[in-house]
Order: structure tokens, then sequence, then C-alpha cells
């Protein structure tokens, strides 16, 4: 991040760019308030260590917050000298809305990591911890506005490598360093393809700006035409990578059981965010012209992944160590199967920026309710460590909230009522898939949503279940209940007003 | 009949789908200190008896302010926008084919809520009990008031969860399986409707139901119909349930407490059915009308297989159980309905809806008894319950078996009863289909289904000898016979059944005029 | 009160006093009886005010909308010919004595106010048959007969028999109503409304299109009520229950609804040729074949009972020539004098302690014991095998007049063959009446052997009963014969001489035969002892009846004949006496036909539900768990599997991609 | 020179790399090979670039920007994947990917050490939430 504010410094006098300060603010934020944490961490002695947290929480909310101003309209920066609207930062509608899932959900799992480290009380390094995850969240915030290859595939690692180190930084764990090397290596094979790609459709379009991409790809001659559309097949890979689309989802349950949990927590939420805020990008918006390529692709790779991730969580035993980490990252992996839906139904159908709003309102919903889970299952996770999935029976009688609150998420996540934010939520994605005439992939969806109860209810009926022994009584610290409430009202707020998250499948988003 | 101001009607509909919700909340809460009760059960039950009651008086308060001359036109509406990104509404409605819907379910869930008062069924604790009851109430409130497609499938989904617990937390005995295969057969059913409904909803353009009506698939191209119909006909008839989708309503009986079983039966099964007479007749007519004669195919082998599967119950050594041969009496009952609605003629329809509300009131009555057997001599088995002759009922407690023979027999549609008036009226609709119906199936259709209604009497006749006749030695213990809660219970439903019976003009006034509008295409 | 209001009383004050019956039998059970009794003779009196009023003239009909059903709408109707204020009357008499005699019968039985109820239920239903202009009201009163028999005829359910027939005689009398419904739909699509006056009307301008296939659907539904030909198995049955109510159902009321239907609606029957035929055969073939089954019977009452179906038969037989006028008087004076015989046999099994007429002819001087039942019995017994001057002589003539009248040529009303069918099978069945009235008497009242038991005398109100029904029996036929032509359609109903020579001497060759053949075999009786008495004598008579119902199967082997080689139907019918007991084994057929198939369906469909649908579920439900197990497997854990998955992914797609890109 | 060359032997480089990554036992080995596979992407890069500016007439060599990019990654990556290889030789004494197996689906028992280290892990918390 830091070599972003070098290029920044006037070499010569016309060379000067001018830069729209405020609208590059959220994740310019971030990654200051990162460094910030870093340096004060060797100054902050140990006793205060939690002050660092709490740094942290206010550089995200600050960070957040700075995306109000932006609201007015579209602003771009680091434009070509040459044609202004040919940008690579773009602050739009849509740019606007990644970025608060973006830096909400690295909020969330920031009041989560605040429980943890407390009680990991120096088992994990503070100060490296909140910085990693501060320049995670930058990166992550970076890419939705990122219009160029370049921008994308380095807001891209930047998001994913602090990533890597948070998953392993468990020292002494075997588990934690397992996890952090497999997640590793996939990634970094799925970036290399993914690079692979992009130089194919360098090659072929001579730019980077997908702006200029998506009229230059649609004139390309004879040969170069087979390798345009396996640049785009391979650029593709990496981000269906980072949404744990089904070829690619391997490394999901490793990951999430090997690493802390509100880590676990920010890869189900942000890295998924990433992966298909950038596949919305090549797909949507530098590719409109090769729809019926990407377009059966990502519906394939859809249909795959709910059923591969819903099927993987049916038969989760609920006596294994970690199960309920586990479950909930097929889980994630079935639910990024849902986000892909609009996706593929964007190349089909004529309005694309309608489907694609489904997505989003789908990915807010998810977030949340995904993040809410998240919350209880550290909850239940602090006198329980092994988190299995026996040790919620009867969690109504000892923290009924905590009991009920989970139940509303996991509904949410089903898409039954009580959980009615999830069920229109899930009516917005079945409806861009019947308008965009993808049939099939509907009934899929529909099976799929049937599977899906199955694990989620039978959770949700463990919880309020007799307990077998005395319930223990789980003392809910601060950051917990915070967390846990803020999901518990959003759901709850959505679900009474489900309009304020599904406005965006019908307002023009680019 | 009475007449009251609009926006009293308005807020009386609202109060009925809204306030079973906010009872259900309340539920949870521990009791105000004013109406403590003798314990926090007894205050809970007495709680939801309160709150079922109330929307049972402003259910009959609205029956009463209902224009009954004017049936067919949509009283008591609010139309506020809910998700306008959805075009989603919340279209609130009643005319003569939801309110008697309305009021039987408002009833049916008084007469439960009254029932566990006084039985609490065995089962954790009483307050989620009636918070279910509630949430169960107030979705199937909501999906007969409810005039707009989406909100339809969201009552539709409401009742899912709160039966599952139900069936799951105080049911009897393999009352997981049955309440997972109850659970998830449905929700496929539904989320299947929902692909229709969308597909509808986008090619026409609009969500709401009146405005489709009216509209009767002008916009709609047949092919687009036709596969709207399929998907919704396929979700409404795994509720309803149709014969190849029934395998888990005998279950779901078997397995759910009393309360559960009447119910199931009482209401949830309506749902379907009225999904039928309200979306798929009036909105995609010309769809329907190609999958009239397979509908109808299906509804009279569901007569024919529910009556001899339960013949095949009734038999001796067959270790039958009660439960679900009412389960399967209720396949046999959905098909003249579904036969009924297939007719696409104003008299079918009449009486398919006419056998909704008499299948109501009589399975529910049937479910009770068969519940306060089950609490009397702790077994539905009929071989344990009749030895070799008979339990003797008749002689054991003599006003038990009397009320179920006569629920018994209004079951198997004796004329002056309730049940006669809809089967008739189905055969009748079959007997001459709408014009461009082959008119040689639906007579084959009607032939068989006649023959069906001798089947029905021969199980519900055999079930009546092997429960309430038999050879009662002296030294037989009594079993006691009705108590005060019991009769408090039944007797609206069993007076119900003669009134509806001997003055079917109560019912068919109401659904007659909505019908020939709704099947004329919402021009008249 | 106009004629209109008191026609809605007279069936609803019995629907009102049953109703009360049953609400308050238990708690207040001094009002039963006067609660059972009451409403009916009021209902007799309205009765028979309205015929007073009625006289034959202009019908009465009113009319008001019971409801709307989509297309023809349903009217609560009401069409008062002479036909339905006379057979009004008759139902309002023999219920009155039928609920007369039950106080008696059924003195201490426990169950008396749930049976009374239904008694008064069951003749409410009748009389609304009777009255009702609309069909569908007519079906509803139908129906509701059809199941206060099952009830009653079930009343001592612990009996098996009782069990069983009551269950026999709903599902066949089911089985008749299901076409019967269907008929009534095309009639109501063919004239457009359901109103008997409407449908008359449509048949006269000739709008049925096809009347035949309407005619023998109404016939199935008539032949399932009135227990003709092939429907009749289950009356014989139906004797399980207690004898007022098969004096009542099976004898006088429910049973004749059938033929008073066709009466009713004779010339939608006449529409056809065809339908005359075949009602014309169906009645021959019940008269002779249950002539031939009443001298084989050893059971009193099913003797009455299949004697009850030979004079249905003459009755659908005058119908099938086309005079309702003769088969109306035929059912009026059967009515009268078959109630009686019914309500003596009640007295008689009593007295004897068993219903079998083998053991009773065991019996020396019977008939001192009940002297009135004797003499009535008498009565009923001469007036059944019609001899002059008694009623059933003249209602007998006319039908077998009307019979020779259209055999002789007169064919506007109905075919001749089905004129001469009935006079030949009229005149047969005369013979054959005769002979088993004249058993039934002898075997009955000149027993011999042992002393009869004596259990002192009859409760008075069977008694006053049985002389009240004596009086038409014996004086109804003379005197009615000239005046109820102007009630009917005015056709003469004066017995003409061929017929009425033809028909006596007939009787009379069956009844010396009888005798003769009696005389010949009495003297076997002294020694081949034969016969089981009740167990408690000194009960009542209901109780007494049920123990004889009860033990007749175990004593005799069989519920319908008996191995008494003193038996004069024995010799008279030879080897025919077999299968003339048991009903020519209709039974077998009808559990052949029907009953078997329908098992074999039940157990095919518990078979289909257990395998076939729940394998289709548990199959869905197994696959995702299969899916689930390979895909967990493919979580091995080995990074390198995941990245070679990773790749092989990638080429599959680029593949593919590529492939469709060109190829599409 | 013409284009396929460098095309070809990019190719070739980035197989060799994807060889090295599916076939090497050490972690260590295995991250070389992904170097291998991103140098193989900057050499494409790099080629198509001059390729490019050689037809079209002012151009932004964005192809040499995205290298310059890429190498810094690839030094980032190394950084993060050889500390993590650290880590995991710390913990297990081998760097094998094959014995990387705990956190496997189809693992039924758990290792007794995990549950040693989950229990250890309980009291402390349990303690600190005593002290909170």
């Amino acid at each position: 991040m830091s070599t972003m504010a070098a290029v920044a410094q006037p070499l010569a006098a016309n060379l000067v760019q001018s830069v729209d300060w405020l609208a590059i603010a959220p994740p310019t934020i971030a990654a200051v308030v990162g460094l910030v944490v870093l340096v004060a961490d060797l100054f902050v002695g140990d006793a205060k260590k939690a002050l660092l947290g709490w740094l942290s929480v206010a550089g995200l909310a600050a960070s957040a917050l700075l995306l109000l101003p932006l609201l007015d309209g579209d602003r771009s920066t680091f434009c070509l000298t040459g044609d202004a609207d040919v940008c690579s930062y773009t602050a739009d509608r849509f740019t606007l809305v990644i970025q608060f899932l973006v830096l909400g959900g690295a909020l969330l799992s920031a009041l989560l990591s605040v429980t943890t480290l407390k009680d990991a009380d120096k088992g994990l390094p503070e100060g490296e911890y909140w910085f990693l995850l501060l320049s995670s969240a930058a990166g992550a915030a970076l890419l939705p506005a990122s219009r160029d290859l370049a921008t994308l595939i380095v807001a891209l690692e930047v998001a994913s490598l602090p990533a890597f180190a948070l998953v392993g930084i468990r020292h002494g764990d075997k588990k934690s360093s397992e996890a952090a090397l497999k997640f590793f290596l996939s990634s970094v094979t799925a970036t290399a393809v993914s690079l692979m790609g992009i130089s194919f459709v360098y090659a072929s379009t001579g730019t980077l700006y997908l702006t200029q991409i998506a009229d230059r790809i649609q004139d390309v001659d004879g040969q170069l035409h087979t390798l345009a559309q396996t640049g785009v097949v391979l650029t593709l890979i990496g981000f269906a990578f980072k949404t744990a689309a089904v070829p690619f989802h391997f490394w999901v349950p490793d990951t999430y059981v090997g690493a802390p949990l509100p880590i676990a927590a920010y890869l189900s939420v942000v890295g998924k965010a990433v992966g298909f805020s950038g596949l919305i990008l090549i797909t949507v918006v530098a590719l409109p012209s090769y729809a019926d390529v990407w377009g059966p692709a990502l519906a394939v790779l859809a249909a795959l992944t709910m059923t591969v991730g819903n099927v993987g969580a049916l038969r989760q035993q609920a006596t294994r160590a970690y199960s309920a980490v586990r479950l909930l990252a097929w889980s994630s992996v079935g639910q990024a199967g849902y986000l892909l839906v609009p996706i593929a139904a964007a190349a089909y159908s004529d309005d694309a920026e309608r489907s694609i709003g489904s997505t989003v309102a789908y990915a807010l919903m998810y977030a949340a309710m995904n993040l809410g889970a998240f919350a209880v299952v550290a909850l239940v996770g602090r006198t329980r460590p092994a988190n299995r999935l026996t040790d919620y029976r009867g969690l109504y009688a000892s923290n009924p909230f905590a009991a009920l609150l989970l139940a509303f998420f996991l509904l949410c996540l089903a898409g039954l009522p009580p959980g009615i934010i999830g069920l229109f939520a899930k009516v917005t994605v079945f409806s861009a898939a019947v308008d965009a005439g993808l049939g099939w992939l509907a009934v899929v969806m529909a099976v799929n949503v049937v599977i899906a109860l199955f694990y989620y209810l039978q959770w949700t009926t463990l919880l309020f279940r007799a307990p077998e022994g005395e319930p223990a009584g789980h003392r809910v610290p601060a950051p917990l209940t915070v967390a846990i409430a803020l999901t518990g009202v959003i759901g709850i707020a959505l679900s009474g007003a489900p309009q304020l998250v599904l406005r965006f499948t019908d307002t023009g988003l680019f | 009949m009475i007449d009251i101001n609009e926006s009293v009607m308005q807020f009386l509909l609202a109060f009925v789908v809204v306030g079973p919700l906010i009872g259900a909340a309340a539920a949870l809460l521990p009791a105000p200190p004013g109406l403590k009760g003798k314990s926090p059960e007894q205050a809970v039950l007495r709680h939801g008896m309160t709150v079922t009651g109330a929307v049972l008086i402003a259910a009959v308060v609205l029956a009463l302010g209902f224009d009954h001359d004017h049936p067919s036109k949509m009283q008591a509406t609010t139309d506020i926008s809910w998700i306008p990104a959805l075009d989603v509404r919340i279209h609130l409605g009643i005319d003569g084919i939801s309110l008697p819907l309305l009021v039987l379910t408002a009833l049916l869930t008084f007469l439960c809520a009254l029932y566990s008062y006084f039985k609490m069924p065995a089962g954790p604790s009483p307050k989620a009990f009636v918070a279910l009851l509630l949430v169960l109430e107030s979705g199937t409130l909501a999906s007969f008031a409810v005039l707009d497609l989406l909100l339809f499938f969201l009552a539709f989904e409401m009742v899912l969860i709160p039966m599952y617990f139900l069936i799951a937390r105080w049911g009897g005995e393999q009352r997981t399986e049955a309440a997972w295969k109850f659970i998830l057969f449905t929700l496929l059913g539904s989320v299947v409707m929902l692909l229709g409904l969308l597909l509808i909803g986008l090619k026409a353009g609009t969500f709401d139901m009146v405005a489709l009506a009216t509209d009767n698939g002008r916009s709609l191209t047949t092919s687009v119909q036709v596969i709207a119909v399929l998907a919704i006909g396929i979700g409404l008839a795994v509720k309803t349930p149709m014969w190849p989708l029934h395998s888990w309503l005998p279950d779901a009986h078997t397995a759910a407490p009393t309360v559960g079983s009447v119910l199931l039966a009482g209401v949830l099964l309506k749902m379907g059915t009225y999904g039928f007479v309200r979306i798929l007749l009036p909105v995609a007519p010309d769809g329907f009308r190609t999958f009239a004669p397979y509908l109808a195919a299906f509804a009279v082998v569901g007569i024919i297989y529910g009556s001899l599967a339960c013949l095949a119950l009734a038999k001796q050594g067959a270790k039958g159980d009660l439960k679900r041969l009412i389960a399967y009496s209720s396949v046999g009952h959905m098909g003249f309905v579904l036969l009924g609605i297939a007719t696409m003629t104003p008299t079918g329809v009449n009486g398919a809806l006419f056998a909704n509300i008499a299948h109501g009131l009589i399975t529910g009555l049937l479910f009770f008894l068969v519940g306060a057997l089950k609490d009397r001599t702790g077994t539905t088995d009929l071989d344990a319950l009749a030895e070799e002759t008979g339990a003797a009922l008749y002689g054991k407690a003599p006003r038990l078996g009397g009320l179920l023979a006569f629920a018994a027999v209004a079951s198997l549609g004796l004329p002056g009863l309730a049940g006669f008036w809809g089967e008739m009226l189905a055969l009748f609709g079959a007997f001459k289909p709408a014009e461009d119906l082959s008119r040689p199936a639906f007579l084959t259709f009607m032939a068989i289904a006649a023959f069906g209604t001798l089947l029905t009497a021969a199980y519900m006749l055999v079930v009546v000898r092997r429960v309430c006749m038999g050879a009662v030695s002296q030294e037989a213990p009594r079993l006691a016979d009705v108590h005060t809660y019991e009769f408090a219970a039944w007797t609206p439903l069993v007076a119900l059944t003669v009134v509806a019976g001997l003055w079917p003009k109560a019912l068919l006034g109401l659904t007659d005029p909505a019908v020939q509008q709704l099947l004329a295409g919402g021009t008249r | 009160m106009t004629t209109t209001t008191l026609a809605v009383l007279v069936p609803l004050l019995p629907f009102l006093g049953a109703a009360a019956g049953l609400l308050l039998g238990r708690t207040a059970p001094g009002f039963v009886r006067p609660l059972a009794v009451l409403p009916t003779l009021a209902a007799l009196v309205l009765a028979a005010v309205i015929a007073v009023r009625q006289g034959g003239d202009q019908a009465v009909d009113a009319a008001t909308e019971l409801t709307p059903t989509g297309s023809v709408p349903i009217e609560l109707a009401l069409h008062i010919d002479g036909f339905a204020a006379l057979v009004a009357v008759l139902v309002g008499f023999v219920a009155t004595c039928v609920q007369i005699y039950s106080t008696g019968y059924l003195r201490d039985d426990p169950r008396y106010p749930s049976y009374a109820a239904l008694v008064a239920l069951f003749t409410s239903a009748m009389l609304l048959v009777v009255y009702s202009g609309d069909l569908i009201v007519l079906l509803v009163g139908w129906e509701i007969m059809g199941i206060c028999s099952y009830f009653l005829v079930g009343h001592y359910w612990e009996t098996p028999e009782a069990r069983a027939a009551s269950i026999k005689a709903f599902l066949v009398t089911k089985l008749g109503d299901v076409p019967f419904l269907i008929g009534l739909f095309a009639l109501a699509t063919d004239a457009g409304s359901f109103r008997i006056t409407t449908v008359l009307g449509a048949v006269t301008h000739g709008g049925l299109d096809h009347p035949t296939l309407i005619a023998l659907l109404l016939l199935a539904g008539v032949a399932g009520k009135s227990a003709q030909f092939p429907l009749h198995t289950w009356l014989p049955d139906a004797m399980a229950g207690p004898t007022p109510v098969s004096a009542l159902i099976h004898a006088a009321t429910m049973v004749a609804a059938g033929v008073y239907f066709i009466a009713r609606l004779l010339p939608v029957f006449e529409a056809s040729q065809a339908a005359m035929i075949v009602l014309a055969v169906m009645a021959a073939v019940t008269m002779v074949g249950s002539g031939l089954a009443a001298l084989a019977q050893d059971d009193i009452k099913r003797v009455l009972a299949y004697s009850t179906i030979g004079q249905l038969g003459y009755m659908t037989g005058a119908l099938a020539v086309g005079d309702r006028g003769a088969a109306v008087f035929h059912l009026l004076s059967h009515g009268a004098f078959k109630a009686l015989l019914f309500l003596a046999a009640g007295v008689i099994i009593h007295a004897a302690g068993t219903n079998s007429l083998a053991a009773m002819s065991r019996m020396r001087d019977l008939r001192a014991r009940v002297p009135d039942a004797y003499w009535t019995m008498t009565v009923a017994l001469l007036a059944l095998a019609a001899i002059p001057p008694f009623s059933g002589f003249f209602s007998k003539e006319s039908v077998l007049g009307a019979a020779e009248h259209v055999a002789t040529g007169h064919t506007e009303h109905a075919p001749g063959v089905a004129g001469w069918t009935i006079l030949v099978a009229g005149l047969l069945t005369a013979l054959l009446t005769a002979a088993y009235a004249m058993r039934l008497w002898l075997l009955a009242f000149r027993g011999r052997g042992t002393e009869a038991p004596d259990h002192g005398r009859q409760p008075l109100t069977m008694t006053v009963v049985l002389w009240v029904l004596a009086v038409p029996s014996l004086a109804l036929g003379g005197l009615a014969y000239r005046v109820l032509p102007d009630w009917f359609d005015g056709r003469d109903l004066a017995p003409t001489l061929t017929t009425s020579v033809l028909g006596t001497g007939v009787a009379l060759v069956g009844g010396i035969v009888t005798y003769g053949a009696w005389r010949y075999t009495a003297s076997v009786a002294a020694h081949s002892p034969i016969g089981a008495v009740a167990a408690h004598p000194e009960g009542d008579a209901a109780r007494v009846e049920a123990e004889a119902i009860a033990s007749h199967a175990p004593a005799y082997g069989d519920v319908a004949s008996a191995p008494d080689p003193a038996d004069p139907g024995r010799l008279l019918l030879g080897p025919l006496h077999r299968h003339a007991a048991g009903g020519f084994h209709l039974d077998a057929v009808y559990t052949a036909l029907f009953v078997r198939p329908v098992q074999a369906g039940a157990t095919l469909v518990r078979f289909l539900d257990r395998e076939v649908v729940e394998t289709y579920v548990r199959g869905a439900g197994a696959l995702p768990r299969w899916l689930g197990i390979a895909v967990r497997r493919a979580q091995t854990g080995n990074l390198q599997t995941y990245v070679s998955a990773l790749l092989a992914g990638t080429v599959v797609l680029a593949v593919a991609v590529v492939l469709v890109a060109t190829g599409a | 020179m013409h284009l396929a060359y460098p095309a070809v032997l990019s190719t070739l480089l980035f197989c060799t790399g994807l060889y090295g990554v599916l076939a090497r036992r050490n972690a260590i080995l295995v991250l070389m090979s992904v170097e291998v596979m991103l140098n193989a992407v900057n050499l494409n890069l790099v080629a198509f670039d001059v390729w490019l500016s050689k037809a079209a007439e002012e151009t932004l060599h964005s192809g040499q920007a995205l290298t310059l990019f890429t190498i810094a990654i690839a030094a980032a990556e190394i950084g993060i994947g050889l500390a993590i290889v650290l880590a995991v030789h710390r913990n297990r004494g081998t760097a094998d990917i094959d014995k990387l197996r705990d956190t496997a689906e189809g693992h039924e028992t758990d290792g007794p050490d995990s549950d040693a280290r989950t229990a250890e892990q309980a009291d402390r918390t349990g303690k600190a939430e005593a002290t909170a």
C-alpha cells in the first residue's frame, strides 16, 4: 500500500495526477491506521495491548463512515491523461456497497478478534494481528473500486497475503500452520493461473483498463480469438478460487478449521466479497461481449458449488472436533453457489445490472447472518474450545438470547421464515435466474435449498433440545455482545424492511 | 349482516393476520405480574387461549361485517407497498372464497388452544408450544388473507418451521423422521412453486393476485402458463396432498400430537387447494386447461388409493394405526377437492371449496376423538384396541362411541351432513366439465370417484365396527366418558357439521358468486 | 294453517323429537318414551289431515331455494299428490304402531333412548322422501334412511350377526346409491332442474336424450333400497336387528321408498321400452326366487323377509306394466299386514324363546300362550296369501289385473311381453306365497311335542298394536279399492274376474299341497328332537330375541336353515332346498365379484405404498447422502490433490468454454 | 524475433512450474516452482508488451508496469510463504506436504494432543473469565 502513496508525489509539473483524495479515503484510512497500529505496537506495553484492538476497530469504523460523503455521485480518480473517463479507481454505487460490505465485515471480525485476543492472552501477537487484518481489509476495500487489471490483481494480493499470515498466526498450533500452508499454496497457484490469463487478455487487447478491454476484445482477429477466450477463462479462475467455487473449494474446510475463529469469519465474508466483486468486474464490466463464454461456465460453476457445498455440510458428524466451524465452512461454500447464480444470469438477461444487484443484496444478507452465526459460535467456543456441534445441545437453557439469535441466523441462511430477509434474498436470486431463463439452474437451486435446510434445521433443533448435564453458564464479553447484537439488529431490521437491502436489485449499479 | 365501516374491517383483517404474531412474541416473555395464574405453564396456555379467542372473535366480526350481497368483491382490503424492488405489496383482502377458510382456521386454532389448555400434550415447555401454535395460526391466516403471490409464498413457508417443531418436539414415536419428511417434502414443493410464481410475476409484470385474476392470463403466453401451472401445481399438490406426492402425510399424522394433527389436517391441507383456486384457475386458465385432465386423473387415483390403503389398514391383523388411517382418508377426501377444481366449472369449484371446509371440520373432529381415545386406552393401534370382536366403545364410553360414529358417518359423506355437498358437487361438476375438457374422460373419472365414496363408506364402517361395536364383557373396565372440556372443544365442530349439512347456502351463497366471477375472468 | 306449513311440520316433528331424544336421552330418561311416540303420532294426524285436504285433486307444490350450486340450483321443494298423501299416512301409521310396540318390546333396554331417537329420525327421513319435490332433497332423506337402518340393524352390536348385517345392509344399499346419484345428475342436466315437476315436464316433451341409461341407473338405486333381485341379499341378513325395526324399515317404509320413487317418476321409465322390460324381468325373478327361498328358511323373520322381497316384486311388477295405482295400492295393504306379521313374530319369539320354526314345531299349543298374536297372525297370513275377502286379495288382484290388461294388447304404457312375464310370475308367486304362509302357520301354531313354556301374558302395548294393525289387514282392500282411484290417477282397481279366479285357485292349491306335505312329515317330528331355547326367557322381548339370533347359528350350524326332517318345505323343494335356504349363493357371488377384488386391491396398495412410493422418497433422501460421502471422501487433506483438482478444473473449464464458443 | 518464441518459452516455463507444484514433496521446492510460474507470466507480459508497442503508435507499456507489480507481489508471497513453511516445520518437524492431514475431512479420530491443547485452552479462558 505504501507504493501507492509514493506514486502520488509529483514527479514533474505536467505529470501531476490530480488525485481525488476523498474517493480513495476508505481504503487509505484503513491502510494508514494499520501502519499506525504496527508502529504503536512497539511502544505499547503488554498491559495496554487491548488499546490497539479498539484503535483498529475505530479505524475501520472511520473508513466505513467515510463512505457517506461519496454517496452523492460517481467519482473516479487515477485516470489516463489521454481520455479522462478511463480510470483506475472509480467510487460508483457498486464500489461503495461492496466497500461497505467489506469494511462492515472487517469491523465485525475485529470485534470478534478483540475477545479472541483477550482470551488468548499473549498466545497471539496483537500488533501483527491488527496490522494484518487492517491491511487485508484495505486491500479488500480497494478491489471493487479498481477498474484495471493491474490494480485488481494488486488489490487481490493485498487482501490475500495478510490473510495467509492471519490463518497461520497461532504459532504453536500444528493445525493453524498446516491450514495456512494449504491456503497459501492453493491461492498462489490460482493467482499464477489468473495472471497468465491476464497476460493473454493483455496480449489480445493491448490494454489493462477494463472499459478499454470491453471495446477492443470484440474486434480481436483470427488466431488471437482462442487466446482471448483462454485468457478470459484463466482470469476468472483466480477470482473463482477466492469465492471458493467448486473445483477450487478444497481449501475452505481445512483453512477455516485451522484458522482462528474471527479469521475464519473474516475469510468467509470478506474473502468471498473480494472474489465475487472481482468476478463481477471482469465479467460484466470488462467482457460483456463474451457473455456466451463466461455465462454457461459460471452457471455450471454455481450449480456445482452449491450442490457440493450443501451436500458436504450434510454429512458432518456432530461429535467431531470443530464440527461447528467445519459445518459453517461447507455452508459458506454452498452460499457461494447462490452468489454466483445472478452473475451467471447477468450473461443471459438484457439488463445485467439488475441481476448483479441481487448478488450484492444476497451478499449483504449473507455477510450479516454469517458473521452473526460466527459470533455465537465464538461465544460457545469460549467455554467449549472443541466447538463440537453436540456442545450446542440445550444452548437455549443456558443462554436463551444467543440461542434464539443463532436459530434466526441459521434460518436466514436457510431462507425460511422467521428469517424473512433470507427468504426474500433467495427470492431475488431465484427471480434473477428465472428472468434470465436459466430454468435448470433454478431447479438445482431449489433442490439445494431443501438440502441446506436439513443441516441448518438439524443444528437449530439441537439448540432447543433439553441439555444433558448442567448447562454451563456463558458469560458474554462486551465485544461479542456488540457483535451478536449488531448482526441480530441488522437481521431483524432487514426482515422488517427488506427494501433497505433489496433496492440494489433495481437501481443502476455502474 | 351488520355493516361496519371499511377502516374498521381493514383493521380487523390486519389484526387477524398480525395479532397471533404479537401474541407469539408475548408468549415467550415471562407472564406479566397481574396474570400470573397457578403456574407459568397455566398462564402461558391461558395466554394462548385468549389470543386465539380474540382472533376468532375478530374473524367472526369480519364474517358478520362482510357484505354478503357482493361476496365476489374484495373487501376489507389494505394495500401498502413493502418491497418495491421485488414489487411486493402487503395487499390483504377477503372475498367469498377466503372468508370461510379464514373463519375455519381461527375456529380450529382456538379449539386446539382450548383443548391443550386442559390437556397439555406431553413434551417440553408449553411456552414454546403456545408460541409455535400462534405463529402457525398467523401463517395460515395470512395465506388466506393475502393477495400478493410472494406474500402467499411467504405465508406458505411460515407454517413449515412451527409445524416441524410441533411434530418433532411434542409428537409420538418416530416423530423425528416424520417431521423431517414433512418439512423437506413440503419445502421442495413450495420452492418449486416459487419458481412458478416468479415466472408469472416476471412475465405478467405484477405479483398482485387481483390484477392477475382480472387480466385472466391474457398477458401470459400459453407456454409460459403451462410451465407456471406445472411448477405451482407441483408445489400445491405436495401440500394438498395429491396422490403420488402424499407419502409425507401419513407419517406426519401418525407422529404428530392431537393438536398438531388437527391443525395439519384441518388447515394446512387447505392452503394447497386454496392456492389452486386463487392462483391457478384465474391467473393461468389456458395452462390449467392443459393439465386439468391429468389433475383429475391423479385426484381420482388418490381417492381410490386412499380408500384402499385405509381398507388395508382397517383389516384384521394388519396392525393398522387409526391416525394413519384417517391421514389416508384425508388423501381420499382431498382427491374429491382436486377433482372438483379440475372440472373448471363453477359447480366443481364450489364443491371443492365446500369439501375443503367440511373436511376441515370433520377430520379435525376425527383427530380430536382419536386423540382422546389414545389418551384413554394408550394406543391407536386398531388390532390392540379391538382384540377380535371389537373395542365396544358404545358400551365402555357411550358418548365417545356415539361421537366417533357421528364423525365416521359425516366423513363418509352422508347427505344431510357437511361431507356430502362437497363431494356431490364435485361429482356433479365432473359430470359436465368445462366445455373444452374431454367429456368421456371426466365421466369415467366421475364414475370411479363415485365408486370411491362406496369404498370410503366401507372402511369408515369397518372402523366403527372394530372400535365402537364388539362383545363387551360385563367386567370390562369402563373408560372415562367425554369430559366437559372435550365437549367444549368438540361441540362447535359437530354443530357446524350439521348446520353446514342442513343449510349449505351458508357457504355456497358466499362462494358461488366469487367463483363465477373468478372463472369468468373477473370481467363481471 | 295452510297445507304447506302442515306438510313442512310432518317430517319436522319427528326430526325435532329425535334431536331432543338424542340430546337429553341420558339426562332425563322420564321424557324419552313420550318424546318418541307423541311427535310421530302428531305427524300421523297431520298427514291424515293433508291427505283429506288434498283429496287426490291438484298436487300441493311449494319451493324455496335451498342452495345455489353454480349450475342447477337445489330447492327445498314439496310435491304432494295423491300417492304422496296416502303413503305418508301409511308411514305415519306404521311408525306410530312401531313406536308404541317398542316401548313394550325394549322395556328395560339401556339403549332405548338412542333407539327411539333413531326410529324417529328414520320416520322424518321417510316422510321427507315421500313429500320432497326436489330429487337431491329426496336423496338426502334416502341416505339418512340408509344410515338409520345401519344403526338400528346394529342395535344388538354384541351379536356378531348384527355387526355383520348392519355394515352389509349399508354397503349394498350404498352400492345401489352410487349409480342412483349419477342417474339424478343425468336427469338434472337434461331437465335443467332437480324439481320433479320440471323433470316430468321435460320428459313429456321428450327432453331426455338417452332415457334407457338414466332409467337403468335409477333402477340400480331402487333395486338397492327396495331389495330387488340383484341387490336384495342385505334384507334377510338385516333380520338380525330388533323386530320393530324390521317391521317399520324392512317391511313397510324404507323398502317401499324405491317403489314409491319409480311411481313418482314413472314417465321417465315409460319413456324407454327396454327399461320397462328390464323392470319386468327383475320383478319376475325377484318374486319367484324369494318365494322359493322363503319356503326353505327356518328363522321365522327370514321367511317374512323373503316374503317382503316377493311382495315388493309384485309392486315393481305393477310398475313394469305401467299401472302405478295398483303398485301403490299393494304397497299400502302390504305395509299394513307385513308390519303386523313382523310384530306378531316378535311376540311369538318372545313367547317361544326361539326364532326357529323347527323348534316351534316341537312345542304344543303355542297358540294358547299368545292368543292375540295367533289370531292377528292368522288374519295377516290370509291377507298375505291373497285369500278373499282380505285386503291382500284386492291389492294383488289389482296388480295381476293390470298385468293381464297389458298382456291382452293395451300396450300404450308398457310392452306386451312385460305384461305376460308379470302375469305368469305373479301367479306362480301366488302359489309359493300361499305355500310358505301355510307352512309358517302350521309349524308355528300346530306344533306337537312338549308343552310350550309359559312366560305370562305379553305386555299390553304390544298386543293392542297387533289388533290395531289387524283392522287394515282385514278391511283396507275391500273398502279402499273403489275409493282409492280418485286419489291415484283414476284407473280402476277392481279385481277382474279371470285373474281373481285364477289367483285364488292357485293360492288354495298351494295351501292344500303344503298342508298335505305337513301331515306326512309331522309324524317324523316326534322322534327327531331339535331346537335351542334362549337363556333368559324372563327378560324383555329384545333380550330374548338377541339371544335367539345369537344362538341360531351355533345350534343349527347355519343362520338361515335348520337340519329338520320334519319340515314340509324340505319335502316340497327337494334338491332345491339347500340352495334356496342359502339365498341361491348370491352372497358367495358378491364376495367373489366385489369383496375379494377390493381386498386384493387393498393389499396391492399397501405393498405399493410401502415399497414403491417409499423407496422413491427414501431414494431421493439417500442421493444427497451418497453425494455427501463422496464429497467428504474427496477432501483427503493432501494439498497436492487440492491443487491438481484446481488445475484440472481450470483445464476442463478452458477446453469446454473454447469448444462451446467455437462450436455453438 | 517473432512473438512465438517468448510465448512458447513462457508456456514451457509455466508448465514446468506447474509440474513442480504438483510433484514435489518438500514445501520449499513447491514455493520455488510457484515462483517459476510467476516468472513465466512476467516473461509473457514483457514479450507481449514489446510486441504490442511495436504495432501501436503511443503506448502506456502497461504490460511492463504489471510485470513490476507481479515481481513485487512474488517477493511478498515468498516472504510469507517461507514464514509459513518455517512455522509448519517448527510445529511438525517436517515440511513434507503429504504429512499434513490433520484438518482432512474424513479424519475421524482427532489427535490426542489437539484435545489436550483445547482442554488446556478451555481452563485458561475459564480462568480469564473468572478474573474478568
